[in-house]
């Protein structure tokens, strides 16, 4: 079975190719149902693998498939070809799982949109790319796929290309994730140069010759973060995923919030043998982790656009995860990353239900008290709502409170900052829920009159989603030997070397922190201290509620009065710190006048100016000697005359 | 006293004397043709032309002195001798219908033809100063009554007399040129003049570089180098289309003759010093004639600043004075002849009486209206541009190859830039030609059977040396061989 | 007695041949170059090339100067020239760069070397055959070519004089 | 004994002189008649140098140059009447309708 | 070398020419004859053309199918033509895009079509002849034949506004260059019969000099450096390509873009460094940094442009940056990513023109501002659009990536610091690109004009997808290229280093250093 991995990507394709050569003579049924069908079956597939794979042991859990070579220069060699292990058949099943269930909302989703073939066609398109991704056995593949993937969210996310607002944020995150993979070529080069080789496997048996802090190594890991924070949205590179909203919000819950987003995270775990060996871009890593986290997460507190607030958590839940690789503790950030999907798919598909309930209102002042209309949506809503803010039992608890903890043993500063973005998490979440769902209705009247629960065909998927971040998180139980399954399977990738270098590197943050690290050996046994972190945790979860429920259900005028108290601050938070007009401010208009400068005058003047001169140069010279030829045959005689005088003395008198 | 009467070589005179004939014949037999019916004296032009053609093919080969040295009938003289007749035989060709137009058709015209044409084969031939100078008097005299032989137009006529003037003036140059070498010489022989050099031990003397100054003068009058050039433009605008294209290879080709046979061979010894003039005159007159020429509205005027143009790179032959240096001139005089001859064609089949359609502008639009015509035109502007595969093109590359290989990588690099500014007002035609919409209806051609003939010549000589030269070469190098 | 009969004559001819260019009536000219010819004939003849004086006088100041009075009369152009300066510019200059030539000339007249061979006829051996037979001698045998050339030349001249000057063709 | 060099300087002088005639004289004619002069003075030389050199090419060169000169004139004369015919002027200043 | 027993480059080579003579000879009023005559000469040629590829030996280092005839003896020239991996492809995309322009302008050119095909066939001939051509002379007469007909495509069928400006300027920049060249022809010919005592222009006769001094090198390699930096164009000199773009006929610019500007890139492989290997050697940075100059500027310039065609010019100079940068790595990624760039560029941006040519067919106007929403209204046109636009931008998966990624790779390896700049030009690629056609084909149909234009009909389709096919077949099986190509770039890469080492050594032990042939001391 094994050998047939390579159908997984191959089933979307098939999608692509009959919905986009022959899409136009289909009816939408069939289409869907092809749409659908093809990823189903390529889940089918990844499920079978994944049982082959398991079967396995432990150690020899990872298989190659080539297909055939596709670059050969000289002594540089890639192929076209796939790996299989527990990280990417993780990554495999979670992707074809979610966008699986997601195809099938969107079915009832899309169904009155004209262009229902072309985003089945892209949205098959997506998946495949995201399974080349993450099935790649080699760095430049991977890229295809990373590429790939770029495309189909600039494509969805313009996908009503008619109106400017999306056809900008597509274009906007093409550039921005452009920009991260101009590093990710680049470490690809380096890698090539300092291993000779592409592939995973032979790259990462080679760095097994390099010691820690080698400083190529360390380009090459910071270079491919940098790739990283494109895709993955994080600081400094983040601010194309607000505006991708634009795009129809099964595609922000599939692209933007489930899949696309977290190939960053994948791709820093796939080379965690590269970040074990360069401590200081797992502080970097993690430093822009939690920062982000922290950063948009306060952004998230003041916007007032569902979806808007939906993708801040994101790029937050996207800090964490990239906190938790920082920190080393790639596992966990894997099971943050599965977690994330299913709830926070959820949540998107659930806003989308709203939506679609309110014939598209976005904004949550326009909403409330929709509990009683649309009950499906609302309790998965709230499930969802409950696993992120990271509620025991729901799934977020068990990959969140493993982040905080393995933080917690890095640095204590990590964990107050991790802690404080869980307590907004919970808090902007909790303030979405009751601002949508709760409280008296600010529906305008019209809308009103028709809200209505979705069709199944789009609830179905809500609840299957809930179930998943209901009970996801149990694979990966902490404390109790042998019940974490997740960290075990995953271990032969990310190895348990991983914590101990982290450790090293942040004592001085630890410094910082005032307390020294406790040695990574050590933390394992401090179960009591690891339970009272959970309590805590919980704690603030429940306090974020609390808080949200205060302002918003109890005391619906405080949030006003909090405006008006701390105005600046307001402002700053709901400008989202004017990040994108500083931007254009320092880069985008330059650039533009720049370019401008450069074709109007220098193109034009200077250099072309050059070659017209010369012309006209010559165009006044002729006009001179023109005008010598005066018609007056004596003038000539003297000319002739001159020239004699002329050779004359040069030639007698010299 | 006795008079020893040297040996009378009649053979090696051939060409000439078939073209005496001819032209005497022609002048009896004129007067008793009727009038605009004197057809038959062109013909018997052109008929002379021929045999003076199969004479010179006779003579090919066997170079010998005759009447105690005035002449040297070798294979440099006789390649000459060709070209000479080729342009006088297009001429003809193109005048037949042309003066006809014109209503100037009269059996002198061609005589005068005829007996220019003797005078430049004496130039190309003589070895001796004097030989040379009647040659190139008789030659330049015919050309003056040729040039205003439109009696009727002021144009004509004005170019006429300033042909004239500055002609005698600058002969008298040359003349002065010519006393003060023999005084410094003591003999006008050429060969005479080169024992001399060779054995003398001074040749600082002030006389014999004077002198030799002033034959530069004379002869670069002649081929219209700067500053001797200014009268082309006028005389070339003012005298008949045909007489133009006439002057314009012939005359420069007759005036190249003599030239180099002196300089490259009975003055050789002064070679470094005329080496530095000759280079210093090549690049200004091939500067100012391109240059100059961008700026003319009248094509026969362009063409006469794109001759000059030409004589600056034929020059560049001179200075490198090698043997692949003077054969490349004959080389490139001979592929001048026709694609120059062929663009005045061209000018001559479009043109109309009283000078009308002589304007670069006429040409507008005339690449669809005549499409053959425009295509023939384009050909020759091209190969006069240099781009293959033309006659221009491998002219120039010899030309150019010969300064690389004596050395003068500037001059080749001032001689290519100078072909770029060419290019320029060539293409100015073609732009006219294919490019631009007619401004005013164009009106049929004059097209006759001669004319015709005289175009598909060109056309093919042009293309023929362009594509195949080897043959053409190897004529070039035998005919230089034997005097280097 | 050469020596004064030389400088004389040359002064005659000098300023005679000024006269021609500086005198405004064109008669007076072509007179002034008629006295300027017959200086140089009696040069020719202190020189001993009596037959080249002669024929200067004969051809010359006989035959070309009378065309020149021809024509003038023939368009009476008797009348002073018109003293309407184009460019007076041109003038001055032309004499300015003229006297540099006389300049350059003149040096090269005064220091040219006549190293040339001398040749067989001294003035002798000239004397004893006679100027003109000698010469007569070389035309008809050495130059024999040079002297056909000339025929073809003048009757050119002639056909061309006619052609241009004939009132119907 | 005149040494040959006197008789080349007057000559050079006589040359001299006609190219000035030349370059100042706006009368055709007499422009002709100064390129007249600068002949005959190049003649001077010739005979000067003849004697000299006790060789009789100079002088023949002279009676050639004689010719020449006369052909000259004839052609000359009549194209100078073909013009005054045509334009009433031998006003070299008023023969300049190709210029530029 | 391997002499072919069927003259199936001169075939290739001329057969488009015959055509033209039939076209001639056929009436002007027979437009459709005259058209089919040109399309079946040319596909003929194409096809004729296909056998070079299969019977190409891959693993054979000399040249192929080589001819050769003594034509002007005495003086050593012959007509003499051969193929290696390098010039291989290129002919290919010469024959692969006639029949393909041909089919483009069927429709387009109406006036004086006669004329017109006559041009294109000559100029087919005039390319192929180039790109042939092992003997020197031979090489520069057709380098300057197929000047003509692109000078006349421009001048009489580009658009009415600047066309002349533009065709005179082509042509005057151009043989500026070439001529320069002709002098360095020249002095190598006669500097090889210094040494050798031989008169040849034949190529692989001189790729044998070996000790040409430095001094001269420089100057020679410097003098057809002009003459191909012109064709490519680099950067200072590239100012005559929007204009002869943006004038040219819709096919005058895919050919332009397609084939002409691949002249450049391959005399650089076939003359300047094999010829020249120090003077190449010390070039390296002053070209490299041309190239990345060239690479951002012709990015930027190109975000500004206001004219479809222009923006297009602008970015061909951008990705010729990328080829000259591969080519100067001097090693197998590099040469081999430059080399299949060219391919790449040929088809990607002689699409985008052939794209531009037809919506220019229906709405005569290039100009950006006038378009916006046309995916709604032209579908199919859209998404080929966007597939080549992709390509051009260089996503992986099309043929793009592969060469640049090859070049970036090869630029790399020889010197990072070139890498890392020139690597921004794939930012750039995608901002101006993207930004242009978000601005066509995105956003509301504001023009009435633009309300019910056509979509792509069947020929137009029908020309696009050869294109498309290749586009795909490069970037997800690009061996079957890459392999023709390997060893003649090994072939040549290790040439060049042996003759370098050997031209060091010369000058180290300063054997010859002065002394040139008494013939070749530089005078004046």
């Amino acid at each position: 079975m094994l050998d047939y991995v390579w159908l997984i990507p191959v089933f979307p394709m098939i999608g692509v190719i009959i919905n986009g050569l022959l899409g136009r003579n289909l009816s939408k049924r069939t289409v869907g149902v092809v749409a659908c069908g093809v990823i189903g079956l390529s889940f089918l597939t990844a499920l079978l693998i994944f049982i082959d794979l398991v079967q396995l042991p432990p150690e020899n859990r990872s298989f190659e498939k080539i297909i055939y070579t596709w670059i050969l220069a000289g002594d540089f060699k890639t192929n076209i070809g796939f790996l299989v292990d527990p990280l990417s058949i993780i990554m495999m099943l979670v992707v074809s799982g979610v966008s699986f269930l997601i195809h099938i909302y969107s079915v009832g989703y899309m169904h009155d949109d004209e262009g229902f073939r072309r985003y089945f066609t892209y949205l098959n398109l997506f998946v495949f790319s995201m399974l080349v991704l993450v099935c790649a056995n080699n760095f430049l593949l991977m890229f295809v796929g990373w590429e790939g993937v770029g495309l189909c969210s600039y494509l969805l996310i313009g996908f009503w290309y008619q109106r400017k607002e999306p056809a900008d944020a597509g274009k906007k995150a093409f550039v921005v994730n452009r920009i991260g993979d101009y590093g990710f070529l680049l470490a690809m080069m380096l890698i090539f140069v300092t291993f000779g080789t592409l592939n995973f496997h032979g790259v990462f048996e080679a760095a097994h010759h390099f010691q820690t802090g080698n400083l190529a190594i360390l380009a090459i890991t910071l270079l491919l973060f940098v790739g990283a924070t494109g895709k993955s949205a994080q600081i400094p590179l983040y601010t194309w995923l607000p505006d991708a909203m634009e795009g129809p919000t099964p595609v922000s819950a599939l692209i933007h919030a489930a899949t696309m987003v977290t190939a960053g995270v994948y791709m820093v775990v796939r080379c965690n043998v590269l970040y074990v060996l360069a401590p200081v871009s797992l502080t970097v890593v993690a430093i822009v982790g939690i920062t982000t986290a922290i950063f948009t997460a306060s952004m998230a507190l003041a916007a007032n656009d569902i979806k808007r607030v939906l993708a801040y958590s994101t790029i937050s839940q996207l800090g964490y995860m990239f906190l938790a690789c920082g920190v080393g503790a790639f596992t966990a950030g894997i099971f943050h990353l599965m977690t994330h999907a299913f709830f926070k798919a959820l949540l998107f598909l659930g806003a989308g239900s709203v939506m679609h309930a309110l014939a598209g209102e976005l904004d949550m002042r326009k909403m409330g008290a929709l509990k009683s209309h649309v009950p499906k949506t609302y309790w998965t809503f709230l499930i969802a709502t409950l696993a992120i803010a990271g509620i025991f039992p729901f799934a977020g608890f068990f990959s969140k409170d493993e982040i905080l903890w393995n933080a917690f043993q890095t640095s204590t500063l990590l964990w107050v900052l991790g802690a404080g973005a869980a307590l907004m998490t919970s808090f902007y979440m909790f303030r979405a829920v009751f601002m949508t769902f709760h409280g008296e209705s600010r529906v305008d009247p019209e809308v009103a009159k028709h809200i209505h629960e979705s069709p199944p065909v789009m609830t179905n998927p809500l609840i299957v989603l809930a179930i998943l971040s209901t009970i996801g998180g149990f694979v990966g139980i902490p404390i109790i030997k042998g019940w974490n399954v997740f960290h075990d399977f995953l271990s032969p990738i990310t190895g348990g070397h991983a914590v101990e270098s982290a450790k090293i590197t942040f004592t001085h943050l630890a410094y910082a922190s005032g307390q020294a690290a406790s040695a990574g050996e050590a933390a394992h046994h401090h179960v009591g201290l690891e339970i009272l972190m959970m309590i805590v945790s919980l704690i603030i979860a429940f306090g974020g509620l609390g808080l949200a429920y205060y302002m918003y259900i109890k005391d619906p005028s405080a949030p006003k009065r909090l405006a008006e108290r701390f105005r600046g601050l307001y402002n700053l938070l709901s400008n989202k710190w004017f990040v994108d007009e500083i931007y254009d401010f320092l880069f985008v208009n330059p650039i533009k006048r720049g370019s401008g400068f450069l074709w109007r005058f220098f193109d034009a003047k200077v250099v072309d100016g050059m070659v017209n001169g010369s012309g006209g140069l010559v165009r006044w010279g002729s006009s001179v000697l023109k005008r010598i030829q005066t018609g007056y045959v004596q003038n000539y005689a003297l000319s002739i005359l001159i020239g004699v005088g002329a050779i004359l003395f040069y030639l007698v008198l010299r | 006293m006795d008079l020893a009467i040297p040996k009378i070589d009649i053979g090696s005179l051939g060409p000439e004397l078939i073209l005496s004939i001819a032209a005497i014949f022609i002048l009896m037999f004129t007067v008793f043709l009727p009038k605009d019916k004197k057809d038959p004296s062109a013909y018997m032009g052109l008929l002379g032309i021929i045999f003076a053609f199969v004479s010179t093919i006779f003579l090919w080969g066997n170079s010998r002195y005759a009447f105690n040295d005035m002449i040297l009938v070798d294979n440099f003289g006789l390649f000459f001798n060709i070209i000479f007749l080729i342009s006088a035989g297009m001429s003809i060709l193109m005048s037949i219908n042309y003066m006809k137009e014109e209503e100037m058709d009269h059996g002198e015209f061609y005589a005068l033809i005829l007996f220019a044409t003797v005078g430049m084969m004496f130039m190309a031939v003589g070895t001796n100063l004097i030989t040379v100078f009647l040659g190139l008097e008789t030659m330049s005299i015919s050309i003056y009554i040729l040039a205003g032989f439109l009696r009727e137009r002021n144009r004509s006529n004005e170019s006429a007399l300033k042909y004239l003037l500055l002609g005698a003036f600058s002969s008298a140059f040359l003349l002065y040129g010519i006393a003060l070498i023999y005084g410094a010489t003591g003999t006008t022989d050429l060969k005479g003049i080169s024992e001399f050099l060779s054995k003398t031990t001074y040749l600082q003397d002030p006389m014999l570089l004077a002198g030799m100054g002033l034959l530069v003068v004379g002869f670069g009058f002649k081929i219209a180098t700067v500053p001797f050039h200014m009268w082309t433009p006028d005389v070339y605008e003012g005298a008949p289309t045909s007489v133009t294209a006439f002057m314009s290879v012939g005359v420069k080709a007759a005036a190249f003759a003599a030239f180099v046979r002196i300089f490259s061979h009975s003055l050789w010894d002064l070679q470094p010093d005329w080496n530095q003039i000759l280079w210093i005159l090549s690049v200004i007159t091939m500067t100012v004639g391109n240059i100059a020429a961008i700026a003319q509205t009248n094509i026969k005027r362009m063409l006469a600043y794109s001759s000059i143009a030409h004589a600056g790179y034929i020059m560049m032959g001179m200075v490198a004075a090698n043997e692949l240096g003077t054969s490349s001139i004959l080389f490139y005089l001979l592929a001048y002849a026709f694609m120059n001859l062929g663009a005045f064609a061209v000018v001559i089949v479009f043109e109309k009486k009283e000078e009308e359609n002589l304007l670069i502008d006429d040409y507008s639009g005339m690449g669809f209206k005549y499409p053959a015509l425009a295509l023939l035109m384009s050909v020759f502007l091209f190969s006069l541009a240099g781009i293959p595969p033309t006659a221009g093109f491998v002219g120039k590359f010899y030309i150019f190859s010969a300064a690389v290989k004596a050395g003068y990588i500037w001059l080749a690099i001032i001689g290519v830039m100078n072909s770029l500014v060419s290019v320029y007002y060539y293409l100015r035609v073609t732009v006219m030609m294919y490019m631009n919409e007619p401004k005013v209806e164009l009106k049929g051609l004059s097209w006759s059977p001669s004319m015709v003939i005289a175009l598909i010549i060109a056309v093919i000589g042009t293309l023929l040396i362009g594509i195949f030269p080897s043959p053409y070469l190897d004529l070039a190098r035998q005919s230089v061989s034997l005097f280097m | 007695m050469t020596a004064f009969f030389f400088f004389s004559i040359a002064t005659v001819t000098v300023i005679s041949a000024l006269l021609v260019i500086l005198l405004r009536n064109p008669i007076h000219c072509a007179l002034s170059l008629v006295l300027t010819f017959f200086s140089l004939a009696g040069l020719y003849v202190l020189l001993n090339a009596q037959f080249i004086a002669a024929i200067q006088v004969i051809v010359y100041a006989g035959a070309i100067m009378v065309l020149f009075l021809f024509v003038i009369m023939l368009l009476n152009l008797d009348k002073v020239e018109k003293v309407r300066e184009r460019h007076p510019l041109q003038k001055a200059f032309g004499i300015l760069v003229a006297s540099l030539l006389l300049v350059a000339l003149g040096s090269v007249a005064a220091t040219g070397f006549l190293y040339g061979s001398k040749g067989v006829h001294t003035a002798a051996e000239v004397g004893a055959i006679g100027n003109t037979k000698a010469i007569a001698g070389l035309l008809f045998t050495d130059w024999v070519l040079p002297f056909e050339i000339t025929s073809i030349l003048l009757l050119a001249a002639i056909v061309g004089a006619i052609v241009l000057s004939k009132r119907e063709l | 004994m005149i040494p040959i060099s006197y008789y080349l300087i007057l000559s050079a002088i006589l040359f001299t002189i006609g190219v000035i005639g030349v370059l100042i004289r706006r009368n055709a004619i007499i422009i002709f008649m100064s390129i007249e002069l600068m002949l005959n003075a190049v003649n001077l030389s010739f005979v000067a140098i003849s004697k000299h050199l006790d060789s009789l090419d100079g002088q023949i060169f002279v009676f050639f140059v004689m010719t020449v000169a006369a052909a000259e004139v004839a052609v000359g004369l009549a194209i100078i009447i073909n013009l005054f015919r045509n334009k009433e002027t031998v006003n070299v200043d008023e023969i300049n309708i190709m210029k530029w | 070398m391997n002499h072919s027993d069927f003259p199936i480059l001169s075939l290739i080579t001329f057969l488009p020419a015959v055509g033209a003579i039939l076209i001639m000879l056929s009436k002007r009023e027979g437009v459709t004859q005259i058209r089919l005559i040109a399309l079946v000469a040319s596909f003929m040629n194409f096809l004729f053309s296909l056998p070079l590829f299969f019977s190409f030996k891959s693993d054979f280092t000399g040249m192929q199918f080589v001819e050769q005839v003594p034509w002007i003896r005495e003086y050593g020239m012959s007509y003499f033509v051969g193929i290696d991996g390098i010039s291989l492809l290129l002919i290919l995309l010469t024959t692969f895009f006639a029949p393909i322009c041909v089919v483009a302008c069927w429709k387009d050119i109406t006036k004086r079509v006669k004329e017109f095909m006559i041009c294109l066939l000559l100029l087919e001939t005039g390319m192929i002849g180039v790109f042939v051509s092992l003997d020197l002379f031979l090489f520069y007469v057709f380098w300057e034949v197929m000047l003509i007909p692109m000078y006349l495509l421009i001048g009489v069928w580009g658009n009415p506004a600047r066309r002349i400006y533009a065709a005179i300027k082509f042509f005057l920049f151009t043989m500026f260059g070439s001529l320069l060249m002709l002098v360095a022809i020249l002095f190598l010919y006669f500097y090889n019969h210094s040494i050798t005592g031989e008169y040849t222009f034949n190529l692989l006769k001189l790729y044998e000099l070996v000790n040409i001094p430095t001094s001269y090198q420089i100057w020679l390699f410097l003098a057809f450096f002009l003459a191909f930096a012109i064709k490519v164009p680099m950067f200072p000199f590239h100012t005559w390509l929007p204009d002869a773009h943006t004038e040219a006929p819709t096919v005058g610019s895919v050919l332009l873009a397609a084939v002409l500007l691949k002249m450049g890139t391959y005399g650089f492989l076939r003359f300047n460094m094999p010829l020249f290997p120090v003077a190449a050697h010390d070039f390296v940075p002053l070209i490299s940094i041309l190239a990345i100059i060239g690479i951002i500027y012709g990015a930027l310039v190109s975000m500004v442009q206001k004219d479809l065609k222009r923006l297009v010019a602008f970015s061909s100079v951008s990705h010729l940056g990328f080829v000259m940068l591969g080519l100067f790595a001097l090693n197998v990624q590099g040469v081999q990513g430059g080399l299949i760039q060219m391919i790449n560029h040929g088809l990607s941006t002689g699409a985008l023109f052939l794209i531009v040519g037809m919506v220019y067919e229906r709405r005569h106007t290039r100009m950006i501002a006038d378009f916006g929403g046309l995916s709604k209204v032209m579908p199919v046109f859209a998404t080929i659009f966007m597939i080549v636009t992709l390509s051009s931008i260089g996503l992986p998966g099309l043929n793009g990536f592969v060469g640049e990624f090859l070049i970036l790779l090869g630029t790399f390896k020889s010197n990072v610091t070139y890498a890392v700049f020139a690597a921004t030009g794939v930012i750039f690629a995608a901002v101006y690109m993207l930004w242009m056609f978000q601005r066509v084909m995105f956003g509301e149909v504001t023009k009435e004009e633009n309300k019910n234009l056509k979509d792509l009909s069947m020929r137009e389709i029908g020309v696009l997808v050869p294109i498309l096919i290749f586009i795909f077949w490069i970037g997800l099986y690009p061996k079957t290229f890459l392999s023709k190509t390997e060893t003649s770039i090994q072939h040549f890469l290790s040439e060049f280093n042996k003759k370098y080492e050997a031209c060091i050594q010369n000058e180290k032990n300063d054997f010859l250093a002065v002394n040139t042939g008494e013939e070749l001391t530089v005078k004046k």
